[in-house]
């Protein structure tokens, strides 16, 4: 099996954007296809992740349209959808693919638009959200996204101790790093005082405990050593992939706060890259609400299990802390444009592998690792990367 | 078990208007399950037995709904309800009331918003 | 690289089900299971062809949501949407995923509702199949898919001199095929002069000339030889799976009846097989709309361009034909609920091969090929299967 | 060419309303398309002229749709119309009126559901 690397990254700046997604595509897409030195006929194969075209913008069979208005049209084009883990699913594939040469280079991409842009108001993308909760046993209840994350929280927050302090605390936390990224929605600090102020949009979350409706692309070059050794791009080595799903619905989860998928496909990942928690360097992960920080934090063995709002309180996850989480500014400042997020993931990854990330620099970053959750944690997929040697 | 014999959401629907919370025992590992599935989600194993569920059980957690999808309006609460099975039976459900974590509650009604899903309060 | 075989086969009834997508599926994916011998245990990888739940169902998430219900949670999960072609492309990615040994076994699944058992009407679903045509450009002026192969047939029309009664041929022998198929929507036979008095729907094409609305769901296991030999299933060898995208909006397509999607991925499919059109003892097809028969059997090369029409009257792709076209019924008459298609092609062929498809065989079958179509033949995705030797 | 200087949607549309077809001429291939692309659909070059198309053209092929979607009411007919410039640029419009595959029609309107797009007759 031959190594993988991503070559190239590229995204737009996630917030608002009035652009058909062909269009808002094309600037991630270019850019990451500019940094790998990648022309339109060096790439093989295209993987798209976008999560809910049909219902927000009656936009599908999306994977040749972009590749059409890229300059990519003739060669094989797949979209993925796995809900907030689809671009990263796309990106799994597209390693897979390179590994075993199937294609040597291949474009990732992921776009998705989820503001009032789009036509639809809170209330119309509050059901697309739901869409990936169970049609016939979640739905029905009017449970909603920020809900699925509240019964996980709240019941963490009763076996833990969890506070809705050590909550605010990781909002505060993204928010600070997001003012280091040009790239992300909130461009402004916040406190726990204006977090714990806010209004509940579902318990335990207030409205600074969720990500914000964000428009936006990312696209990141991939490649084997054949692929790479044709590209100018600094490549980055994809040491690890995992992918692992849970039981649906999450009333049927044997633990609601274990987030066993994240478990599972972070044991795989680190397997694949021979190491373990204590090596990673930086991590962007899936801080969809802030408790989703908490539980991912304690899956991906980076904190004791229930130490995950003591810790984050504490500084450890800073970016001056033991283990920076979430430099981008997360889900919850840079933005959450669904299918978008995963390849944006990786994106930030390797910019701090590259020493390229600017103010919000991991120092030294040698190894990092990308936690994308889909559903209600029924899917994810955890991505270890490294500095090429 | 023949397919026929296995549990929809068709049957699950009727027994629940009728205020039975069906539910299913695998044969194999023994794992009960309160919502319909066509193969153990423990095992694997598709020999599962219709059976009917306590009406009662404890709220595991819970939230309150404050920015609501289209068709529902907010202000509601939804949680998880341990049905304190052996096989560790839950199911997601309307919550009206006040009870918190470790409270118990009962099946009262139905909601019907497209499909029929248990209220507990 | 390493073979892949397909191993286990299954699917519904095509037609009306008024059943959840979970159950209406895990009837074809346990028959799929069943036939290979293939306990939950052993099954690697799910891969599932969904087109438009989240649109006609607010279902999405659903490869996760499947696999639960089937009780093979826990496994990478993945969905597919490529339009008309989503399942093959599922399927052409288990195929790399066994040929690469990153998975021994893999299911495959589709699955689609479409008819008003959804709840949506004709000018609802019409609306939801157009979402695959290019939304600033083509959806606005009120395009349909029948509006878009009647585009690309009345230019073949005017080119070749195809005709009304050529393309009612084809309706009326793939109504016959569906009469020798228990699982076909349709199981009654049509003439000329009744497909030429049924209203128009998008002219040329008249309602006998297109596939109905269909609920329904395929399957099959696809494994290596590591994977086959834990099986029991009687496996048929993927001798080629070809996969090729074209311009869109179909306005830039250099030629509208060539279809060169087509073209290109029957020639991959061909090559990876090492054996050309003339090799092939049965083809199931994407007959969408008559016209759409027409123009798929020239892009194979099964014909000369031009002669689809004449070719399909004179009866050389009927059953006892020289190349037997769409035995199963096709779309047209077998129904084409849209994700479970492409899977449902392998199905069919699956029986030829194996001499299991009843009064409907194709005598001493060997070779089999499938094809099939998504948006404005933006993709086309071609497959061989063989006998295995 | 910057990014700022690509055809858009947007600018596309604008000029649309005005009563004029804008296109795009490929600077490798020459290719002319006739909506807005961000690279040459034939070569995959970025360098793209936007150039004022022709408002007539020919019918290259029609279907009448008697069965519409949401928002559209049947009874209409979608064609491919042929630009007939040198880079071999059609576009998707509403066609009024009862040409032909070949017969000549003018851009004379734009219809507006959603999006905006050219009407010939
Ligand atoms: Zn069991
Ligand atoms: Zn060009």
């Amino acid at each position: 099996m031959e190594g993988a690397s991503v070559v190239g990254v590229g995204m737009t700046d996630f917030g608002v954007h009035d652009q058909p997604l062909p269009e808002l595509f094309a600037d991630a897409a270019f850019e990451a296809m500019d940094d790998a030195g990648a022309d339109a006929d060096v790439i093989d194969a295209f993987y798209l992740g976008n999560a809910m075209g049909g219902q927000t913008e009656s936009d599908t069979h999306l994977a040749p349209t972009l590749a059409s208005h890229i300059g990519l049209a003739g060669i094989p084009c797949s979209r993925f959808e796995d809900a907030c883990a689809t671009s990263s699913n796309a990106f799994k594939h597209a390693v897979e693919a390179v590994r075993a040469g199937t294609h040597d280079v291949v474009l990732v991409g992921g776009v998705e638009r989820c503001t009032p842009s789009t036509g639809l108001e809170t209330p119309e993308m509050t059901a697309i959200f739901a869409s990936a909760s169970h049609r016939q046993y979640e739905q029905p209840t009017g449970l909603t996204f920020p809900g699925v994350f509240g019964l996980l929280t709240t019941r963490h927050m009763h076996e833990h101790g969890t506070t809705e302090e050590h909550l605010a605390e990781i909002a505060v936390k993204n928010h600070a790093n997001g003012t280091l990224n040009s790239r992300a929605q909130f461009g402004k600090e916040t406190t726990v005082e204006a977090v714990l102020d806010s209004p509940v949009v579902a318990s335990p979350f207030r409205l600074l405990d969720c990500c914000p409706f964000s428009d936006g692309a990312s696209a990141v070059v991939v490649a084997n050593a054949a692929g790479a050794s044709t590209l100018t791009g600094d490549p980055v080595t994809v040491a690890g992939v995992g992918h692992a799903t849970d039981v649906i619905p999450l009333a049927e989860k044997a633990d609601l706060t274990a987030t066993q998928s994240a478990r599972d496909a972070a044991s795989q990942a680190y397997e694949q890259a021979g190491i373990g928690p204590a090596d990673v360097d930086v991590v962007e992960l899936h801080d969809c609400f802030t408790g989703a920080e908490v539980l991912a934090i304690e899956a991906l063995g980076l904190v004791e299990d229930g130490e995950g709002g003591p810790a984050s309180a504490r500084g450890e996850t800073a970016l001056d802390g033991r283990i920076p989480v979430n430099p981008s500014g997360g889900l919850k400042a840079k933005g959450h444009p669904i299918g978008a997020t995963g390849a944006a993931q990786i994106v930030e990854l390797v910019e701090h592998l590259r020493g390229e990330a600017g103010e919000r620099q991991v120092e030294d970053a040698s190894t990092g690792l990308a936690h994308n959750l889909g559903g209600d944690a029924g899917t994810t997929i955890v991505s270890i990367l490294e500095v090429a040697r | 078990m023949t397919v026929d014999e296995r549990l929809t959401h068709a049957r699950w629907t009727e027994a629940l208007r009728d205020g039975r919370l069906l539910g299913q025992r695998c044969s194999e590992c023994d794992t009960v399950t309160a919502t319909p599935e066509a193969a153990c989600p423990a095992c694997g194993a598709r020999g599962l037995e219709t059976i009917d569920l306590p009406t009662s059980g404890i709220v595991h957690t819970a939230t309150t709904i404050e920015v609501s999808p289209t068709e529902f309006d907010a202000g509601y609460r939804v949680a998880v309800i341990d049905l304190e099975t052996d096989g560790g039976a839950r199911v997601t459900a309307r919550l009206e009331g006040e009870a918190s974590i470790g409270d118990r509650v009962e099946l009262t009604d139905v909601l019907e918003v497209r499909e029929t899903v248990p209220v507990f309060s």
